[in-house]
């Protein structure tokens, strides 16, 4: 088993944490190999950033995805920029606000941004709302990543103020409904 | 070097004032939004800025001053 | 036993500073090194040390120095540019025999260049950067466990030698996360004989070996430190017997503690196959998938030799180790610094190529590969 | 926008700026512009020297000679500049890292040899490129990155500094106060000699976050609320806690060039 | 020489000192053991710390703890050494051009910062080590072996940029006034923080022969023509070309070390 | 025909600086080299130029390359510590391409050292010192006729490369004085073609050669000049291509100019017989007076080489040169630093040995004998 | 270390001042013997500082204090 | 022929620019091979100096003196350090006030800081009255190196102000009566 995952977007997107934070839950709290990497623009902010996790049974060498499985965008730049990273057979899951332009081959859709806006307020927890799908679609794919060890790692990492508005984007990602692209096809939607 | 200023939607308002927006530029600050004094401006479906009562903007200007993006400028009405 | 953390690597370097002892960090933002700073701001004050943001790293340098002039282990982190501002700082601690430790993760350069991109460029400054002739002893880890242990054996080996130890790390290596378990405690080393009292102290009388104390400000040795060429006793001289003795000692120091050196120096695998690939740091790892994937589908083993240990290189042991028919395989960030240290190591009918890239992205494995098939 | 402050800018394609949303740097590029605009200097006239930082990205952007240097250097290089081409405008501008941690003794030596340069401190009290740590005006008693347990530095006073090094001309504005702003940089550049000009600028991304003041917006409140102009002011005495803007300090001496020829003439034509 | 003051030297061969005849930095040396001798400090209790210069080779004959760092780095290996032992009295001495060019982004920052330090500047108003080149205290339109046409920057005011760094502490002296010098010696070292003593100084060897005021004879008689004690002094002004002798400007601020503390504990403990 | 002075190393070196156009100094005095800073102080003025002394290296290094973006020629001149300083700056004015000299007139190190001593141990530093990979042009002269002759070589070599380039001397060179024929005016190097318009001028556009010249501020091109890796119009890029485009370039600068130095690069002589003897700077005086003991004492000649080109070092002419039965002395007042390149450059069946000395004092010709015996 | 200070030349003085000195350590600068209120001080043979008129001492240091090179110190005689 | 010549005494003696003056009088203007080099202390200052000339007829490869035919100390402590670097036959001048402990193999003693503070109220000009003694024994062992060649320089190198002084101090230098002394016996004396 080895799954790449990498989570694109614009800068302050707090992608680089949900990639931690997922990186964490498999590492430390379900045994897995890991290694999360990131990739920014002029010095500490800036332009499209990315967070790559990758995660498998046995170590890992080259530290950087190169064949992604789990490709998500919260930026149109990140996915002009990243779409062709994905592998064969991969997922690509976009938001539905900020990514227009794209072509439909496994590609699924959903409002991770508006949700969060709508919920609670403003964009802040658009990267846990993604992160809560991500594991979703890890664990029903490879059955490991649960959302309790994201929820142990959100313990530990973010503070105590914000916690629990994390922990509930989690569950409404995780409570996202989509349907994973046929895999035949390539098309599928969210909603 | 070629000079070009990327196209910039206009809008028209009650005085006169026009008010020109360049949206790639504008990052969503929300500052010309909250410091108009007249209320004229909000956020668009896209979240960029863009002119809600046209009716009420006052040429004052600080829209402009204030953006730090170059994503907003006003002409103020010519007097007559 | 440890606790299983996911850390960066310079996470873990700044973990690893404070378990040997370290109390003290000055320092000045740079990227991609900021993160032990940061760590250290946080972390250090809970066990009683001091950290401080200066104005400038030539101010960060000089204050560790004299923290650990005054007996506080001391480290600090930088980049090029401000790793290029410590030169004369680092010349001093040679010349002085001041134990303290110097983290560069590297980025792209020369000048500001690429701040936020991994790149391997600086490992001949780190031999050369400081005038004069001068010790050196750089380290440099691959994975974010190697970023604490090689960070401890650093410090140790300071202490040890009193000499500045440079630990080169690159950007992927400083803020690549990885889990590993933190040990509760590490090995310190701490020297075996006691000092003398201070009738009878020089501050760098010891000859023969570098396990005894020396003495640090407010022990009540009164001792003298200068940059000036010195004496035993630590004052400055113009003779030239003295001063041979002394460029002589700081060289000596290197020269003749080689198995200090020896074991950790490189890792090596399959060396008798037909090529064997060079490598170190962050590079190392795509080597190795490289060496996978070549393996796999090719069904032949390829050679592994990856450098723990930069400086000093290990000529001798290199030209043991490799021997014809060969073709050696360097890989590194850079314009190909380390490849010519591996040349002048290894008899010159094996063919050395590179594989060199300064574009500020990883060297990937098919580009290994390439140059393989 | 107008033609006539449009051509200071470089529109081929570098815009958007770099700069995160809400930034205060924007608007003083923007002032800039402007204040070239109202002095009707020419383009080819026109020199600015930053370090690096954030604020030190502004040059990319001006559509005249620039020149981004090393960090902190950015007023040793521009002393290089304005004795090679006396007759240009030479402007810094920097951060409040890049001019008066890394580069103080610079800038204080400059001040002091009256190199006729405007330098413009965009002080957003802290290290903005490097993620919020914190810097020689980060107010005691604030958070940032690098002192997690609040400032224990005291901060400084530009100003007193400015002064006590010898510039010639010291202002203060701040980025809700664009008019003022333009007022400022063109009474700075005007100057002979050493004058600073220090703008309080917002970065909401590190300092305005990091002590939660808020975002761009809240931080123009905050300015808003805090400012007095020098010009309104009763007393000798600047008020505590408030931003004093405008011209604090203004006098005349000779600039180093001018002093440099008449010292080499008076004794060279001697010795002839 | 009476032995409680002879203790703080190194006798063991290092005299005559290497400084040339009629120098006065031998003569703030002695002062500097009188000043330990009458505060009783204990010899392993003291660390004197220099850069490089004639004024930096002061350490070298002090019998306690003495650091000889690189030019201009005095005060940044000072700083360690204070937070590492911050039971001994730190004191660095250092020429005008070790601490007010090379150094002095260093010099004010620990001003500003209040780090727990006594810095002696010795003013000879040129460099002295390296054969009477210009520093920031020549006297503008004075002579140096690098402006052989007369100075045409302006020098500084050491008291002026010290206050505004933030000393606790600025005071002057001179090597004709000894017993003021020793006592402006002992206040400096007596105050907790960042407290600054000037000493006017005489090289006879470069500045004082390049600007024919003559040998050391001369140049004291030069500051003692010049010199007004300040507690002379009726108006608040200092006049115009004099040299004002005392404790200029006093104040009281926490040191570093006690607000880092404070910070610290008071964050951490809310933590726990 | 010019006029015969005595002068010294130092100020020819001065004096070949104003006579090849050089306009602006920004120095900071440090032994030995302080009499160029003095020199220039006097005799700028009376050229329309200006001399600056600076707060530091820093300040002076960032001056002269802001004069010289600028339009202006610029020199500095420091010693070990302050060569430390400018590392940083130097790599800047890689990055950027702007032509600077820096003489580095070196003293004995590391650290404070030894100020008013001879050594040359900073030849090493000369090609390493800054952070990155980076082109490195560095000469070394051995008279004060050469002293001139190279630094206005240096000066050319700058400004058609735009690098900077580094003249180092030792205590030796910089203070002994000889009598020289100092020429009235010598070959100053003015780029061939003439600038492109602004519409199509691109700051690092010139590909295939060197010898267009490039804009400076105030001529209205509106350059930007950044140390950020750029493309070739200047400004920042993260773009791998353009990234690995530039450093290649810089590379290039170098690698494909070999011819410029091919001809002075080093000289030699008798380079049949035995044993050659290797040197550079002053140690090469006593290696030709070594060499006419033993030739008049023995009868037999004996090879010798010397080097005014230290850096690009040429090692397949090296190579080309000496040939085996052979064996090799390098003479040099540092631990060896020169020998590592010989040794690199020549077949490993020619024995090499060093004669080393960094006790202050030059190595006598008897010194050199010792091993000939 | 052993301390030892170089042997001191005393010369005894009319008032009973004592004066120290140590020639190895005068380096001739003479602002010992300028600034003594009394003239008790001047060069001897060897350049070096001596006591030329041991009548007119009056113990007040200066000399002392004023040396810069450690080399002339003053005993004051006990107030009896 | 080749002559090395030592000046050594106590920095700020003047004997670096006495032995600039020699060898440029030597180079420019009697057409020899000249190389002059110096040692000092530490930085600018202190210590013993030395300030070494070399003259010779052909070029010359190593700078520094290593065989001295005229040693010239100005003070004790130059005099012990340099003492042994004299040739056999070398020839050494010795001043009689500072120097006082000396074998007295070839040596010549003569009062050349006296005579300075005696005819010139100060001891500046020991310098040039040295300067102008070994001037006569070059041009009396060798036929060159006149007075008119070093005054020559004097003109050039020294400022106007003390430019009489030093041609004056020359001239009581090379006045001044000595025996060379005898190569067998290796006495002499001055007076
Ligand atoms: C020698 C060196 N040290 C450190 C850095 C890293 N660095 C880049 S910008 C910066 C500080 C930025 O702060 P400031 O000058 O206040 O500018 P701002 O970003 O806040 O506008 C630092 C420390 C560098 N580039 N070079
Ligand atoms: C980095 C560096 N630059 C320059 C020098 C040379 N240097 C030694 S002392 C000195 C200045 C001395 O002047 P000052 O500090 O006023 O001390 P003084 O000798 O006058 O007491 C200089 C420039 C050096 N040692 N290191
Ligand atoms: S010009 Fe004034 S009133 Fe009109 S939109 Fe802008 S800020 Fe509002
Ligand atoms: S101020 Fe500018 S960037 Fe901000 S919302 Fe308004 S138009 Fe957009
Ligand atoms: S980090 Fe701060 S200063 Fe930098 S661009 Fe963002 S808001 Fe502005
Ligand atoms: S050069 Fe000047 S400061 Fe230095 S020791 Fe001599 S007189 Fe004193
Ligand atoms: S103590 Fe006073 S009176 Fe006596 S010798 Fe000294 S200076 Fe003169
Ligand atoms: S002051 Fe001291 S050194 Fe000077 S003459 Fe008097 S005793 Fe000698
Ligand atoms: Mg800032
Ligand atoms: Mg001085």
């Amino acid at each position: 088993m080895r799954i790449e995952v990498r989570l694109a977007g614009a800068g302050g997107q707090g992608l680089i944490l949900a990639g931690i934070i997922l990186a964490e839950a498999c590492g430390v709290y379900e045994g897995k190999y890991v290694v999360q990497t990131q990739n920014y623009g002029p010095e500490a902010r800036g332009g499209s950033s990315r967070s790559d996790v990758i995660i498998s049974d046995q170590k890992i060498f080259f530290p950087q995805a190169r064949k992604v499985d789990i490709l998500a965008c919260l930026s149109q730049e990140a996915y002009y920029e990243y779409a062709d990273s994905l592998q064969e057979d991969g997922i690509i899951l976009l938001d539905s606000f900020y990514v227009r332009d794209y072509s439909d081959k496994g590609v699924i859709v959903l409002p991770f941004s508006q949700t969060s806006r709508q919920r609670f307020g403003r964009e802040l927890f658009a990267n846990m709302i993604l992160l809560g799908t991500v594991s979703k679609i890890i664990f029903h794919t490879y059955g490991f990543c649960s959302l309790e060890s994201l929820k142990k790692v959100i313990e530990k990492r973010v503070s105590a103020q914000y916690r629990s508005e994390n922990r509930q984007a989690l569950d409404v990602g995780y409570e996202m409904e989509f349907i994973l692209p046929d895999r035949e096809t390539g098309h599928s939607g969210g909603r | 070097m070629k000079k070009s200023f990327p196209k910039e939607v206009v809008q028209n308002t009650k005085r006169g004032h026009k008010i020109f927006i360049v949206k790639e530029f504008c990052k969503s600050c929300g500052i010309c939004i909250n410091f108009c004094p007249t209320q004229t401006l909000g956020f668009g479906e896209d979240l960029k800025v863009t002119v809600i009562r046209p009716d009420s903007c006052i040429g004052c200007l600080l829209c402009e001053l204030l953006c730090p993006d170059f994503a907003i400028s006003v002409e103020k009405a010519k007097k007559v | 036993m440890g606790e299983r953390r996911l850390l960066s690597g310079n996470e873990a370097c700044a973990i690893a500073a404070i378990k040997a002892g370290v109390r003290f960090f000055a320092g000045y933002p740079i990227t991609p090194s900021t993160e032990i700073a940061e760590f250290m701001a946080r972390e250090l004050p809970k066990h009683g040390g001091i950290f401080l943001q200066m104005e400038d790293e030539i101010a960060a340098i000089n204050a560790i120095i004299g923290a650990r002039a005054a007996g506080v282990k001391s480290l600090t982190a930088t980049s090029g540019p401000g790793f290029s501002l410590m030169q004369e700082g680092i010349g001093y601690a040679c010349m002085t025999e001041i134990p303290t430790i110097i983290v560069n993760v590297q980025r792209g350069g020369p000048a500001t260049g690429l701040p936020t991109k991994p790149a391997q460029g600086d490992v001949m400054q780190a031999r050369w950067g400081t005038h004069g002739d001068h010790p050196t002893v750089v380290l440099y880890p691959e994975t974010v466990e190697e970023c604490f242990h090689l960070t401890v054996k650093a410090i140790n080996l300071s202490e040890y030698l009193r000499v500045p130890v440079i630990l080169l790390m690159d950007e992927i290596v400083g803020h690549m996360r990885e889990v590993m378990e933190v040990p509760e405690t590490c090995e310190v080393y701490s020297p075996r004989k006691r000092k003398k009292p201070r009738e009878e102290y020089f501050h760098y009388g010891d000859e023969t070996n570098y396990d005894s104390e020396f003495a640090s400000f407010g022990e009540g040795y009164r001792i003298h430190i200068s940059g000036l060429t010195h004496r035993p006793d630590g004052f400055p001289t113009n003779d030239p017997k003295i001063i041979a003795w002394k460029m002589d000692r700081l060289k000596r120091k290197i020269d003749e503690n080689g198995d200090l050196f020896i074991g950790w120096d490189y890792e090596f695998s399959d060396i008798g196959s037909e090529v064997c690939l060079i490598s170190y740091g962050s590079t190392a790892r795509a080597v190795r998938e490289a060496k996978s994937i070549y393996e796999r589908e090719r069904g032949k083993s390829l050679g592994f030799l990856r450098f723990r240990l930069l400086w000093p290189f290990s000529y001798e042991r290199l030209k043991a180790l490799l021997r014809s028919p060969l073709k050696v395989v360097v890989c590194e960030m850079n314009q190909g610094q380390l490849r010519g240290e591996v040349e002048r190591a290894i008899p010159p009918d094996i063919p050395v190529i590179g594989v060199n890239k300064v574009d500020g992205e990883m060297i990937t494995p098919e580009e290994i590969l390439e140059v393989l098939w | 926008m107008k033609p006539e402050v449009l051509k200071y800018l470089r529109l081929d394609g570098r815009f958007p700026h770099i700069l995160c949303p809400g930034c205060g740097i924007g608007t003083i590029m923007k002032q800039m512009v402007f204040a070239f605009s109202d002095l009707e200097l020419a383009n080819e006239n026109i020199c600015v020297v930053s370090g690096i930082g954030c604020s030190s990205r502004v040059p990319g952007y001006l559509d005249c000679d620039t020149f981004h240097t090393l960090h902190g250097r950015a007023i040793p290089a521009a002393t290089g500049v304005k004795l090679a081409r006396p007759e240009m405008a030479v402007i810094v501008i920097g951060g409040d890292g890049d001019i008066l941690a890394i580069g103080l003794s610079h800038f204080i030596h400059a001040a002091r040899r009256n190199i006729d340069l405007t330098c413009i401190i965009v002080n957003n009290f802290n290290y903005g490129m490097t993620g919020g740590q914190v810097s020689p005006t980060t107010p005691q008693g604030s958070l940032a990155l690098t002192t997690p347990y609040k400032n224990p530095e005291r901060e400084f006073d530009i100003f007193e500094i400015s002064k006590a090094a010898g510039a010639v001309l010291f202002a203060r504005s701040t980025t809700y106060h664009p008019m003022h702003l333009r007022s400022m940089i063109k009474k700075a550049i005007r100057k002979k000699g050493f004058s600073v000009l220090e703008v309080i600028s917002q970065c909401p991304t590190f300092f305005g976050r990091i002590n939660r003041i808020g975002d761009g917006v809240k931080m123009l409140e905050y300015f808003k609320e805090r400012t007095v102009d020098i010009r309104t002011l009763k007393e000798d005495k600047f008020p505590e806690g408030k931003i004093v803007i405008g011209v604090l300090y203004e006098t005349e001496a000779k600039e180093f060039l001018e002093s440099y020829k008449e010292a080499v003439e008076s004794e060279l034509c001697g010795l002839r």
